[in-house]
């Protein structure tokens, strides 16, 4: 056992080290991209870029410059933004953390219940005219650009429809929870059921299909011979047992959402997230911020990587002496 | 200076924007940019008036989509922050604080009074005032100003090579910042209470690069590296509380400021200025039109102008600005090293086309020639338009395809680079389709618009057609030209040669050379010799002037006393939210 | 005990019969299969409506073009004239199909004619992105999973570490560096303007998530007896590859190409609205809906309708997916996310 | 004769399927006695199974069509409502399926499954219905049932498990308890064990229905044997009678098809010529005619189950079966090897 999660442990360190090489990589192969002269300024003399090229240690080669940023982000935890000079990486992202946090577990409450709900009503309502109802719904909440939903509910509620139904919709742009609970939740609203929207319809498609299956399972058929109520058997033998694959699916979700996939949901509602924060960074080809929140991402993703296995051992024994 | 910045910029963040700087006595008094169509409801306050306490307090509430970096006045070089410097910090001199043409003046600041100058224009002398203190409480001294002029070296400002580089002893400062003295440069009596500066050899522009926030003078135990986003104290009527880049920044009023001189630090209305970052370009609007926010930095996006101009138009102001929105050609590689494909595009280009992707005729005017109008040196003629004339009227695409035929360039690939936000695009969209229609094969790259300004310059990049802007730093004519055109700016393999065209015609160099000698003695006779320049340089046609633009500042209601300094915008300090 | 006794009652007439017989019987993927042809169709017939009925060049810019509305000649761009004079505004829908049926862009073109080849584009890049994906895909979960050793072991960090940056962070990173340079891999140069840049990105991106599953159903293979037996025979890998695996992972592969095809199409929008996908002057639906966004408050018609069309096709080519996959391979699974 | 426990009377169970209704069970009737086995064998497809699931209304498919009745203690459990029908399952009428790897609910210990079937029928607390759970556990002879009844459905050997499921069946002491091949999937020194065990439960009183398709199975423990071929009734009788003086052709052919106890192992098993019938193309007449080698005429005729005690459905005259059957041995073993039995 503690092989296997030093192992594992191993090969998380492993993929982060490959995924910072590679964006270091990446940045500095780009042409134009060279910070010196952006730093400097604007038609900087020489002398002032050269110095400024020192300071910043972009004079040295490519892999102490590798190293000297992983220290400065991980060990002096230091790290400033090329653009916003004196900026520093870390707090920058911890400041983001918890408006994603804010969305991504928002949304996610809605989309799990929604998705549980429908997929289920769906799988038995099977053969009735509501599982195809449900479905189409579904499908249509997978298939929306979620840049272009979340504009879509902007127009509406700032503009075509401001004026009267949505006059209480605020502006786009984020609260703190600490700051004002109500103001909060009204602006995380739309963002929220948007964000939802979109993964409650995969959600639904996948649990109904589980729920399907289950329920032509033998231990379904036992249970009902046990002379249990359809409900029970519903919700504690055929459900429980679907949601295994859809823990484990939600994990990976849940964790590349915190670690910044939300981005373009955050973009659109100006919600000043990880995601959004990695967007202006790219943007601004801010080498220092890009690093850091991709190594961020990354390592929130290896960890929802791990918990997901953790939690399929829970819910499911037969995975817990594998 | 290229200013970085255009309309429409949503989504995309400018945090590099750079500054439009204007360094001038009286040489542009004259002229308010030629184009007076201002609708501006602007109410011009011309010279110092009086304060008037009831309009005093209240917070004045800014957003900006994006922060703009380092608060370090001595380091920051964008027009987003030197507005504000203008109501927090302070050097020897300033510009006059008011509205209108005056605000092109210089007056004494810090010091009591103008500098005597001496030593055949090479030494100035500054008496400081006295009673000044920092917002920590620190009486101001003349150590500080020493200091600070140091401190310019060692925080490698991005000025310190081409602003100072003429005061004694810079030379080693910007070898080796870390102990730089700048000895017999900068020297400081603190019994006489003045300060000396040394240069090297006479500068005519001195005093007005003093005038700038990097000469601003900072306490002597500042940190000698960039501040950051830990703002130094003050000497102005505010000082910043707290700065976030990706949050807020707040200023609050300096407890230790007393006005001393109206028209070169005037006591500030609001309370409190609280800035906040991050908000969606559309919803910053939406934020000034409800009067949650009071002004708004970015330019308001294309679909939310007509609304402004009208429902709001009591609450828009509309400047013009002495810059030009350009093509450039690149005259060493095909098909522009061909003088006649260089004209054919000046030729086709609908500047009225470009002015409708800009934002229609009130927010830019069509541009024929190099220096803009009401600029020293401007003289109204277009080799370019439709039927001849002064001004553009209207393109000529049928001269122009005859000229692509006669230079025989048809058929070549030509790549379009431009910045990637809405309005630098559509523009790039139209040369891309108008350069399709002359019969070129033309592509499009668009760049993020923090690289993009470098990308052109570099030769390496190979870059056919740029779509860029210059906003002037000071209102002489050599400012474009010499700066944009010369030989001098064209430096190969660099991601700093700002003559992107990489135009270099020694018979016109020669002439800029002289023409600069006449300025420092006769400039209404150099101004004259620079409208020649321009008109040479147009026939040869290595860049393609495409409009003059203005500028919306967007306020809310309750905002009142709008005052437009030509040198640094609007002016927050003197606005009223009560 | 199988409590469906038709699937006893009839000799099974070969795996791919019976699947496309399923299909046939399966009325909405039917349904999203005809509404898909026409969708393609449509935009196959994109220069015979911008040449013979709307009688416009959708990428050339007509900033100070003229058009026919109501027997009255306007502007196609209209400046604004009321107050401060401020903006421009495009024409809205005429809905007459020779001016303008569905309004003009910033650049005063046609936006019906636009969506017709914007279509082409996110179609094409739609499929091919996809079917790269699941050949990519295939081979390297088949590589992956037959050979084992340090082979898995590299290629498994190698998709890990895709798997573990988000997606879009990973496209959004690839898409800034390859538009700047264009993309030099050995022979292969693409132009930094190509619309194969946007394609590769997709598919580089996905691969992990069809090499995955394939993986594993390989490594489950491969301990089967048939393919001990196989290789006992003295058999050539290649041919124990071509005869015994693939045929038994290509119902999988196949599944994965539409539910694919759908998300490299939201995938391509997407980037094309961070403005780093599709490049002007071409044009795709992502292009239009982010072109229209400057537009959003005066003319949302020109965002809205390519978001429609994007929407319509996908979910059609999700359903189309979820019938195949119901006939082909129910257990095969897509991860989703958006 | 005893009222009987359940009775059957013409059930049929039809599914709807693309291809048109396909019919599984066709007018079977049969009846179980009180503390009775009922043996009931027949190849896979036979209806066998169908049929139980049909008794119990555990066929939930929504293109399935069940009718007849099906009187349990005298009431028409198909006209029952679906709350005392509930009551009836797991507590008068239990049922042990033939796999026991997919049978139990693999998220939860046997304990708990065990003490939900007891909880849903009685209000005991829950700690007592554990208790019951471990000494039904250890009644079907789990070593340290204490202990095991916290053990998780895969972490019990397949025979374990069948032990576990029967233990559940047994829970409320059922009257009747419906095992489908409750061995198939077993080793064979299992299989004898679980025989064991359901001997000792009709010891206990109650009844039995045994499905299977091994007619050695039912020669140990049946009393009465129902054999069906094709959604119907082929042969009924009391055990004895239908093992020493078979009559139907099918009857015969599953007989030979059985290693005798004892006998040699290695010789080649007779089978049944030709492919088990499927339910879509059930024969007008005698379901077996097509692979009957004594079929005639008469057979395209449906053949009605007649009898006293020992029914059959075939138009063989009565009185010369066991000559016949010496006939279609001697052909039968002529006969190459055909498909055998597929496995259920």
């Amino acid at each position: 056992m503690l092989s296997f999660a030093l192992k594992r442990f191993g090969s998380a360190l492993l993929v982060m080290f490959a995924i910072s090489v590679l964006v270091f990589l990446i940045f500095f192969a780009t042409p134009g991209v060279d910070p010196a002269a952006r730093i400097a300024g604007r038609n900087a003399d020489p002398a002032t870029l050269a110095q400024v090229r020192h300071s910043f240690g972009l004079d040295r080669p490519m892999p102490i410059r590798y190293l000297l940023m992983m220290r400065h982000l991980l060990i002096d935890r230091d790290l400033e933004s090329f653009v916003n000079r004196g900026s520093r990486v870390i707090p920058q992202i911890v400041q983001a953390t918890p408006v994603t946090l804010s969305l991504v577990i928002g949304a996610a409450l809605i989309w799990m219940t929604a998705g549980i709900l429908m997929g289920t009503a769906a799988a038995t309502l099977r053969g009735k005219a509501a599982d195809p109802l449900i479905m189409l719904v579904g499908v249509v909440g997978v298939s929306l650009p979620a840049y272009w939903l979340g504009e879509v509910v902007n127009l509406i509620t700032q503009k075509q429809l401001h004026s009267s139904v949505f006059s209480w919709v605020p502006p786009p742009g984020y609260v703190g929870l600490s700051q004002d609970p109500g103001q909060w939740a009204l602006h995380m609203l739309f963002p929220w059921l948007t964000l939802a929207l979109l993964y409650a319809g995969i959600y639904a498609r996948l649990l109904r299909g589980e729920v399907i299956t289950a329920l032509n399972e033998d231990y379904v058929r036992t249970a009902r011979a046990k002379g249990l109520s359809e409900r029970r058997i519903l919700i504690r033998h055929a459900l429980r047992c679907s949601l295994i694959p859809i823990v484990s699916l939600f994990g990976l979700d849940f964790g590349a959402l915190v670690g910044g996939a939300a981005l373009l949901t955050e973009v659109v509602f100006g919600l000043p997230g990880i995601g959004k924060l990695t967007y202006d960074a790219l943007q601004n080809l801010d080498l220092p911020v890009i690093m850091g929140t991709v190594l961020y991402a990354a390592f929130f993703v290896v960890l929802a990587n791990a918990l997901v296995d953790i939690l399929y051992a829970r819910l499911d024994p037969r995975a817990r002496h594998a | 200076m290229p200013l970085a910045m255009s309309r429409g910029t949503r989504r995309v963040a400018f945090a590099a924007t750079t500054v439009a700087l204007a360094l001038t006595v009286a040489a542009c008094s004259s002229s308010d940019g030629g184009t007076s169509s201002d609708p501006s409801a602007s109410t011009s306050g011309s010279g110092s008036s009086a304060f008037q306490p009831e309009h005093k307090g209240g917070t004045l509430k800014l957003v900006a989509h994006a922060a703009a970096g380092s608060f370090d006045p001595q380091v920051n070089y964008t027009l987003q922050y030197w507005q504000l410097y203008q109501s927090m910090y302070d050097g020897l001199l300033a510009f006059k604080k008011v509205d209108g043409q005056q605000s092109f003046t210089v007056v004494p600041d810090l010091a009591a009074a103008m500098p005597k100058v001496t030593n055949g224009g090479k030494t100035y002398t500054f008496t400081l005032r006295k009673g000044i203190s920092f917002s920590n409480g620190k009486a101001l001294t003349t150590d500080d100003v020493v200091a600070s002029f140091q401190r310019i070296f060692k925080v490698s400002s991005p000025t310190a090579g081409t602003f100072y580089n003429g005061i004694v002893g810079a030379d080693a400062c910007l070898k080796k910042p870390a102990s730089c003295t700048l000895e017999g440069g900068v020297t400081g009596d603190a019994k006489a209470n003045t300060v000396t500066v040394n240069l090297t050899a006479a500068d005519p522009e001195f005093e007005y690069k003093l005038a700038v926030p990097h000469a601003s003078v900072v306490p002597k135990d500042s940190p000698a590296k960039d501040a950051g986003t830990k703002p130094l104290p003050t000497t102005g009527p505010y000082m910043a509380a707290s700065y976030d880049p990706n949050r807020a920044l707040k200023l609050v009023r300096n407890p230790h400021f007393k006005e001393w001189s109206r028209q070169a630090q005037p006591e500030g209305y609001p309370d409190a200025i609280d800035y906040t970052f991050g908000q969606t370009v559309e919803s910053e609007v939406t934020a000034v039109q409800n009067g949650q926010a009071d002004w708004m930095y970015d330019p308001p996006p294309a679909d939310r102008l007509n609304e402004i101009g009208t429902k709001y138009a009591s609450q828009a102001h509309v400047n013009p600005l002495t810059a030009f929105w350009y093509a450039t050609l690149n005259v060493n590689m095909a098909p522009f090293n061909n003088k006649l494909a260089r004209q054919a595009i000046n030729y086709a280009v609908d500047r009225s086309a470009v002015v409708r992707l800009y934002g229609g005729k009130n927010l830019a005017s069509p541009a024929c020639t190099i220096l803009p109008p009401g600029f020293p040196g401007h003289v109204d003629s277009c080799d370019y338009t439709k039927g001849g004339g002064k001004t553009w009227t209207a393109a000529d695409l049928a001269k122009a395809k005859a000229l692509v035929k006669k230079s025989g360039t048809a058929g070549q690939e030509v790549g379009i680079v431009v910045q990637d936000d809405d309005v630098n695009k559509s523009i790039g969209q139209y040369l891309q389709s108008l350069l399709t229609q002359l019969g070129y094969k033309a592509t499009l790259k668009p760049l993020s618009g923090n690289i993009q300004f470098t990308y052109i310059q570099n030769t390496k990049n190979k870059v056919q057609l740029a779509l860029t802007s210059w906003y002037q730093d000071y209102p002489a004519a050599s400012d474009f030209l010499n700066v944009l055109l010369s030989c001098a700016s064209y430096h190969p393999g660099s991601d700093s040669s700002i003559n992107i065209a990489g135009f270099c015609d020694k018979g016109i160099d020669a002439k800029m050379q002289t023409a600069l000698k006449t300025s420092q003695t006769d400039q209404a006779g150099a101004d004259k010799q620079w409208g020649a320049i321009d008109q040479e340089i147009m026939a040869e046609s290595p860049v393609v002037p495409l409009i003059n633009p203005k500028l919306i500042d967007f306020t809310s209601k309750r905002v009142g006393n709008y005052q437009f300094s030509k040198q640094f915008y609007m002016l927050f300090g003197q606005l009223w939210v009560k | 005990m199988n409590l469906s006794p038709s699937v006893g009652a009839r000799r099974s007439p070969g795996p791919w019969r019976t699947a496309a017989a399923d299909l046939v019987h399966n009325r909405s993927a039917l349904a999203a299969a005809a509404l898909l042809l026409i969708v393609v169709l449509a935009t196959l017939c994109a220069p015979l409506y911008a040449d013979h009925i709307a009688h416009t060049d959708p990428f050339q810019s007509h900033v100070s073009g003229t058009t026919v509305v109501g027997g009255k000649t306007v502007p196609v761009l209209t400046p604004s004239s009321t107050g401060l004079g401020l903006g421009v505004t495009p024409i809205g829908p005429t809905w007459d199909p020779a001016h303008y049926l569905l309004g003009a862009d910033n650049q005063g073109r046609d936006v019906m004619a636009r969506l017709l080849y914007g279509g082409r584009t996110s179609l094409f890049i739609g499929v091919t992105a996809a079917l790269l994906t699941c050949v990519i895909g295939t081979a390297v979960g088949v590589v992956a999973g037959y050979a084992g050793g340090v082979v898995d072991a590299v290629i498994s960090r190698i998709l890990d570490v895709i798997w573990a940056f988000p997606v879009y962070l990973l496209a959004i990173c690839l898409s800034v560096v390859l538009l700047t340079n264009g993309l030099k891999l050995g022979p292969i140069t693409v132009e930094a303007g190509s619309l194969w840049l946007p394609v590769a990105i997709i598919a580089a991106i996905y691969v992990p998530y069809i090499a995955r599953p394939l993986r594993g159903q390989v490594l489950v293979l491969r301990n089967k007896e048939f393919i001990h037996a196989a290789i006992g025979s003295g058999a050539p890998t290649l041919r124990i590859l071509r005869r015994e695996v693939l045929p038994n992972v290509v119902p999988t592969a196949i599944v994965f190409v539409p539910l694919m095809t759908a998300l490299a199409m939201l995938t391509e929008s997407a980037l094309s609205f961070l403005s780093v996908g599709v490049q002007p002057p071409e044009a795709s639906w992502g292009t239009i809906i982010e072109d229209g966004l400057g537009l959003l408050y005066t003319r949302p018609t020109v965002t809205i309708a390519p978001g429609l069309l994007i929407a319509l096709t996908t979910a059609a080519l999700n359903v189309l997916g979820d019938g195949v996959r119901d006939a082909l391979d129910p257990s095969a699974r897509l991860r989703g996310g958006v | 004769m005893p009222e009987p426990l359940l009775d059957v009377r013409d059930l049929r169970v039809s599914f709807r399927t693309r291809t048109g209704a396909v019919t599984a069970v066709d007018g079977l009737s049969f009846s179980v006695a009180p503390g009775e086995v009922l043996g009931v064998v027949g190849e896979s497809g036979s209806g066998k199974s169908v049929s139980m699931l049909a008794v119990l209304r555990l066929l939930t498919n929504p293109n399935v069509t069940v009718s007849g009745e099906v009187l349990f203690r005298g009431r028409d459990l198909l006209a029952l409502p679906d709350k005392e029908m509930r009551a009836i399952r797991g507590r008068e009428i239990a049922m042990v399926f033939q796999d026991p790897m997919t049978a139990l609910t693999p998220v939860y210990t046997v304990g708990w499954q065990i003490a939900e079937q007891i909880r849903a029928h009685e209000q005991v607390s829950r700690k007592k219905a554990q208790a019951r759970a471990v000494q039904l556990l250890s009644d079907v002879g789990i070593p340290d049932a204490a202990s095991r009844v916290n053990a998780y459905p895969h972490e019990f050997s397949g025979g374990m498990r069948q032990r576990a499921v029967i233990a559940m069946a047994l829970s409320c002491s059922p009257a009747l308890l419906i095992a489908d091949e409750p061995t198939t999937a077993l080793d064979v020194t299992v299989q004898a064990q679980i025989l064991d065990l359901i001997r000792e439960l009709n010891g206990l009183g109650s009844a039995v229905v045994l499905i299977t398709h091994d007619m050695g199975v039912v020669s140990q423990i049946a009393d009465r044997v129902l054999v069906m071929y094709g959604g119907r009734a082929a042969e009924e009788g009391p055990r004895r009678a239908v093992f020493h003086g078979p009559r139907h052709p099918y009857t015969w052919g599953l007989l030979d098809s059985v290693p005798r106890v004892g006998g040699a192992r290695l010789r080649r098993l007779p089978t049944i010529a030709g492919m088990p019938v499927s339910p879509g193309n059930i024969p007008e007449g005698c379901a077996f005619a097509p692979r009957c080698r004594l079929r005639h005429d008469r057979c395209e005729e449906r053949p009605a189950l007649s009898g006293d005690t020992h029914l059959d459905a075939c138009w063989l005259p009565p009185d010369d079966r066991a000559a016949l059957r010496l006939t279609a041995r001697s052909s039968a073993s002529a006969a190459t090897d055909m498909d055998t039995e597929a496995a259920s």
